[in-house]
């Protein structure tokens, strides 16, 4: 008698893989014309699916990210996934300082509390004020129209002289007196949530970076309960820019910092006001308070969700959680991608044993009522 | 008689606190709030001794402190400062200086405390007979049979139907729920037993029917209780001896009969005034 | 007979804060109780004579004097300056009071009402409930009353009961504010025969009653006291016709600061 | 600790995929969790190759721990020849260059497992890695880790023991089928992984180390070799393992090896019939080959 269970476990594995693999590269057999996804073409015309996976993944490597956007056939969550499994295989060599965003080389930055800013807005690329009707053209767009594009807008751009950095519109308010002053007791060093555990309770930049890794789409829903009702206060957006950080890093000669390189990211800064509290430092004058947002690639829904929750959580923290989004603990245990499709996921996986036990249970429980019955 | 709690210079403070705190609140100052600093000072310097078998009242309006000084004891809000030392048979535990395993093993085992608010003093997810089990439990009785016996004896003793003891509290009447409270409290069979507000709220016969049964189960099991209530016909029900509250400190004590024929401070003699 | 309770210069005033207000209530007041003897408390309404007895059991505060007891155990206490728990453990124990109303649960059966102060000496129930039957049928309570509360009673069934939970612990001291008042002749009798009784027992008693005669044939020592308040004791055969007169008029007084308070403008 | 890379090269995998700073904190953890017996240690789980849920956490036990010279087990609902098992196992071997690999219980040096503990008794020499999806039994009463924290502190359980009071008012049974709570050195109740009752017995006085790794979870937390394990239950309705009685009362045994010490799987014939066999595949092979 054969042995029933499990078997040939290895085989269905392999023979899963390649039927995926056929999927992937089915195309071949219906078009002559068809050629292999290029990273570059990922890279430049999936750009927002890049952005979105070194964002959750976690990881500053858009040709990786590309290439696993390719592998996984799209799928974001599976993209970011093995990024970040790429990433628990790489040492760690070294810690940039916090970063300055004010020397952000911008492409995008608008505020929507000021008409004017210092510095102006800037409303650089964006679909905000498209209208979503779907371009039947690019059905079968032609390379030498899609290669004119860019050539044109170039050629009739107007030379325009940009300053290196803006000042940011929080500054403004802070020296006004309408924000509380930066704490100069501000921790210096941000928690590193690859290397430390989040215990309870977190400090802020332990809930940031787990933020910042977070799945848009869970973020964007749980934000969004806040902004709906379960939560308190419309926020404003102070300011939101996306461009390009300077990365510096210490020299790994002399120490000194030095800029090692850019990485494209979205920044949000949301206020939003609550009641005058005289514990704070501000001596009980009533003061905005303030929610930050950042991620790396262009990805303003998440940043301005990760700015309405980091308020949500602060006020959380302060004054216990009235709802869901004020409470650390639902918050940033249920944004991670990979951890909430993994586990998703393996409701795939067998489970013979314990629905075996299951099963005894619910037989036992069975017959001693009807023993009693 | 013996003493089973002592309590000294009882404080508490929401708020950073400042050094004018004290001198700028209370019943002279008319507010609890400190003007300086925005903290507000729930409590200060409050004072009391509690002898076995014997109900203690404090009363006072809302924002008084009253609530504050069980939940203190309780364990249930850590005081700013003060002491208080509770004297069981042979020994005797200076309440804030203990660890928090020990103050839980005290509140589980030691301690009741019947809440105004049901939800506060129930586990609404579970039976009436589980939440009696619940503290039983935690008094490491691990024989189901005997705690099913014990849950079932206090829900009889406190007048609620045995046919309902795997029911959810939350199906409950707020009298039942009170009952249920009290039968909870009563589990591990405390020598000392507080009760905030326990009638408040309650319809005006249910309520009656809430006080005879502390005051039969006080001459039963002989337990110390420290009644907390605004109500002057609790007071004048429950209590033996009473101690006033206002703006955070005691203005007044004494003999319950004493303070509602013969109140001494002028806020006291405003209360019984107005009292119907 | 040995004093039990010696009060020397007892006085007392309530301080209305909210009226700005002295309200003198008894001045200077001394006479000796003793075992086995009742002391009657005579004079004109507003002559604090219920002050007198609020003062010893300390429902009110003395403002001035000395209120020496001497408890079963031979110790001398200054009631004005004992502690409440001690107040509490002679309240328990050596000193009753019975006053005009009765304090009790209106949802408690009459028996249980009368058998309280049994349970607080450590009786047990049944005893207790048995020894204020065998009470309530000597004052002649009909038996259907004993499973009922009093709060549905006639005044003269009432204060039956209230004497009953007087008498039952059998104090050393008993304060008995006007016991009769509300009383039947026949019932009225019944109750002088029990104070009688006690007496003989060796109990000591202050009292007030609302009618001369009952003075007259309870009392062992007088203690008049007058309005405005000023004091002499007077022995029985000293008691004089007009005295009594004053005794006959229509008692008041000031049955509590509260009701005081709650009527002032 | 082997260090050499599998392939030469910038994007190079390290012996045992982790880098060896994140092995480094597993094994802080696993010393932590074997110091303090039950108590749940939170680590940072790396991000494995395979899903959350899928072994990530026993994953990381077992690569931070395991070396060159390693016989390894890994083992999925008792079969070594179940799909996540030969994953698990082929991405052991693709990481891990020299480890080899068996389905045999006696002589493997370091065991992987997800819901099962073998039939046959392990050794001193011998480590078991159990794979946790849910690291805390207290998180079905109480959902503030937080809280829990607290909770566990001060050895705080009678919650979890009122949800057994309200099993027993219910049904007149504890109805906890698998995970089941178990007091581990008479202080920490741990979450024992979805293993059935019937393995429970096997975590007290064990003669192997015990390790459990949630990876979602980031907790590693351990049964040290002789350490008392005790099933919560009341004295007087006590803890039981499966019962795999027939109607008749009479034990079943395996179809296959006709074993009838050892957890059954149940199956329904094409004819609509049930037939049981060992859930342990190697097991079953070994009495089945004695026989």
């Amino acid at each position: 008698m054969s042995y029933v269970a499990i078997k040939g476990g290895g085989r269905a594995i392999a023979a899963a893989a390649a039927v995926t693999e056929y999927l992937r590269t089915e195309e071949g057999l219906v078009g002559t014309a068809a050629e292999p996804l290029e990273i570059n073409a990922i890279l430049h015309q999936l750009r927002h699916l890049v952005d979105r996976v070194i964002s959750e993944g976690g990881v500053y490597h858009p040709q990786f990210a590309a290439l696993a956007i390719k592998q996984s056939l799209g799928d974001t969550l599976e993209a970011a996934f093995a990024l970040r499994a790429w990433r628990s295989t790489r040492p760690r060599l070294s810690a940039t300082p916090p970063l300055d965003t004010s020397r952000m080389r911008l492409i995008r930055r608008i505020s929507s509390a000021f008409k004017e800013i210092p510095g102006g807005q800037m409303l650089g690329p964006t679909p905000d004020y498209a209208l979503r009707l779907l371009r039947l053209e690019l059905l079968d767009e032609s390379p030498e129209a899609f290669r004119a594009v860019a050539r044109d807008w170039l050629e009739n751009c107007p030379e325009a002289r940009l300053p290196d950095s803006f000042p940011k519109v929080l500054d403004a308010l802070r020296a006004e007196g309408l924000l509380p002053p930066v704490s100069a007791a501000r921790s210096q060093t941000a928690f590193d949530i690859t290397r430390e555990p989040l215990v309870f309770p977190v400090p802020r930049s332990a809930a940031l970076a787990t933020m910042a890794r977070a799945e848009t789409g869970s973020l964007l829903a749980i934000a969004y309960s806040n902004m709906r009702g379960y939560g308190d206060v419309h926020p404003t957006v102070a300011e939101l820019r996306v461009g390009y950080l300077p990365v510096l890093l210490p020299h790994p000669v002399t120490g000194e910092l030095t800029e090692a390189g850019e990485v494209l990211m979205t920044e949000c800064e949301v206020v939003a006001m609550y009641e005058a509290d005289k514990a704070n430092d501000s001596g009980g004058k009533p003061m905005f308070t303030v929610g930050y947002g950042a991620c790396f690639g262009h990805n303003e829904v998440k940043a301005i969700s990760m700015a309405i929750l980091d308020r949500a959580l602060q006020k959380g923290m302060k004054d216990g959680a009235a709802n869901p989004s004020e409470d650390p603990e639902f918050v940033l245990l249920h944004v991670d991608g990979v951890d909430s499709m993994g586990f998703a996921s393996h409701y795939k996986m067998p489970h013979y044993v314990t629905f075996q036990s299951d099963l005894d249970r619910l037989r036992t429980t069975q017959s001693k009522n009807r023993e009693i019955a | 008689m013996n003493k089973i709690l002592e309590v000294r210079g009882l404080s508490k403070t929401y708020g950073p606190g400042c050094p004018q705190c004290v001198e700028s609140t209370g019943p002279e100052a008319d507010t609890n709030l400190c003007p300086h600093c925005g903290s507000v000072v729930a409590i200060h310097d409050v004072s009391f001794d509690l002898f076995e078998g014997e109900i203690l009242g404090v009363m006072g309006e809302s924002g008084s402190g009253k609530s504050t000084v069980v939940k203190a004891i309780y364990f249930d809000q850590a005081p700013s400062s003060g002491e208080a030392i509770f004297y069981d048979s042979d020994k005797q535990h200076e309440l804030f200086a203990l660890n928090a395993a020990r103050q839980r093993w005290l509140r589980n085992h030691r301690f009741g405390m019947v809440y105004q608010n049901p939800h506060l003093g129930l586990n609404f997810n579970i039976s009436a007979g589980g939440n009696i089990a619940e503290r039983l439990l935690m008094s490491d009785v691990m024989d189901y049979g005997a705690i099913r016996a014990r849950a079932k004896a206090l829900l009889a003793r406190t007048e609620v139907l045995l046919s309902r003891v795997d029911d959810l509290p939350k199906h409950f009447s707020g009298g039942m729920q009170q009952r249920v409270q009290i039968a909870k409290a009563l589990a591990t069979r405390p020598p000392l037993l507080f009760l905030d507000e326990v009638s408040t709220g309650l319809d005006l016969s249910v309520q009656a029917r809430i006080l005879d049964l502390i005051l039969e189960i006080q001459q039963e099991l002989k337990t110390a209780m420290v009644v907390v209530t605004h109500d002057l016909g609790v007071i004048r029900l429950l209590t033996g001896r009473a101690i006033v509250m206002k703006y955070g400190r005691v203005i007044e004590t004494g003999l319950t009969d004493q303070i509602l024929e013969d109140p001494q401070h002028a806020y006291t003699q405003r209360l019984v005034a107005s009292a119907l | 007979m040995i004093p039990i309770l010696q009060v020397e210069g007892y006085g007392k005033h309530f301080q209305l804060h909210e009226q700005n207000k002295l309200i003198p209530s008894s001045l200077n007041v001394s006479f000796t109780v003793r075992s086995g003897e009742l002391t009657a408390l005579i004079g004109p309404t507003g002559a604090g004579k219920s002050s007198v007895l609020k003062g010893i059991y300390r429902t009110y505060l003395p403002s001035a004097g000395r209120i020496l007891y001497h408890d079963a155990l031979g110790h001398e206490l200054d009631m004005v300056l004992a502690s409440e728990h001690q107040i509490l453990e002679l309240r328990r124990r050596e000193i009753g009071f019975v006053t005009q109303f009765l304090h009790c649960l209106p949802r408690q059966a009459t028996l249980d009402v009368v058998a309280q102060p049994l349970l607080g000496l450590g009786v047990s129930r049944e005893e207790a409930r048995q020894r204020a039957a065998d009470l309530l049928s000597a004052m002649q309570l009909p038996e259907r009353l004993w499973s009922v509360s009093p709060a549905t009673f006639s005044g003269g069934e009432r204060q039956r009961v209230n004497l009953a939970r007087g008498f039952i612990a059998k104090p050393r001291l008993l304060l008995l504010d006007e016991p009769t008042a509300s009383l039947d002749p026949a019932t009225a009798e019944c109750v002088i025969g029990l104070i009688e009784g006690l007496k003989a027992e060796g109990t000591a008693m202050l009292a007030i009653f609302h009618h001369p005669e009952t003075t007259r044939r309870l009392a062992d020592q007088v203690v008049e006291l007058t309005s405005p308040p000023a004091v002499e004791t007077l022995l029985k055969e000293e008691i004089m016709a007009p005295t009594l007169a004053l005794l006959a008029a229509p008692t008041g007084g000031v049955a509590s600061l509260g009701a005081a308070l709650r009527e002032a403008p | 600790m082997n260090a050499t890379p599998l392939t030469q090269g910038g994007n190079a995998y390290n012996f045992g995929f982790l880098d060896e700073y994140a092995k480094k904190e597993v094994r802080r953890a696993v010393l932590k969790a074997i110091a303090i017996p039950g108590y749940q240690v939170p680590y940072a789980s790396r991000e494995m190759p395979m899903g959350r849920g899928f072994g990530t956490g026993g994953l990381q036990l077992t690569l931070a721990l395991i070396g060159p010279d390693e016989v390894m087990k890994v083992i999925d609902q008792g079969s070594d020849d179940s799909v996540n098992a030969v994953n698990l196992r082929q991405f052991i071997e693709m990481t891990c260059p020299g480890v080899s690999t068996t389905t045999k219980t006696t002589g493997c040096t370091l065991i992987q497992s997800r819901h099962r503990i073998p039939e046959l008794p392990l050794t001193a020499q011998q480590i078991i890695v159990l794979q946790v999806p849910y690291p805390d039994p207290l998180v079905v009463v109480e959902p503030s880790e937080d809280k829990r924290k607290t909770m566990h502190g001060e050895a705080d359980y009678s919650r979890l023991l009122v949800k057994l009071y309200e099993d027993i008012v219910k049904f007149d049974e504890i109805t906890i089928s698998h995970r089941y709570p178990t007091r581990i050195n008479g202080h920490y109740v741990i979450d024992p992984s979805p293993i059935p009752r019937w393995d429970v017995p096997k975590l007290d006085d064990s003669a192997a180390l015990i390790l459990f790794g949630a990876g979602r979870e980031k907790k590693i937390y351990a049964v040290p070799p002789h350490t008392r394990a005790e099933p919560l239950a009341f004295s007087d309705v006590p803890f039981r393992v499966e019962d795999f009685r027939d109607g008749a009362g009479q034990r079943r045994a395996c179809a296959r090896c006709g074993s009838v010490d050892s957890f059954l799987d149940e199956f329904v014939a094409d004819s609509g019939s049930k037939t049981y066999q060992c859930s342990d595949s190697d097991w079953c092979d070994g009495v089945e080959a004695s026989a």
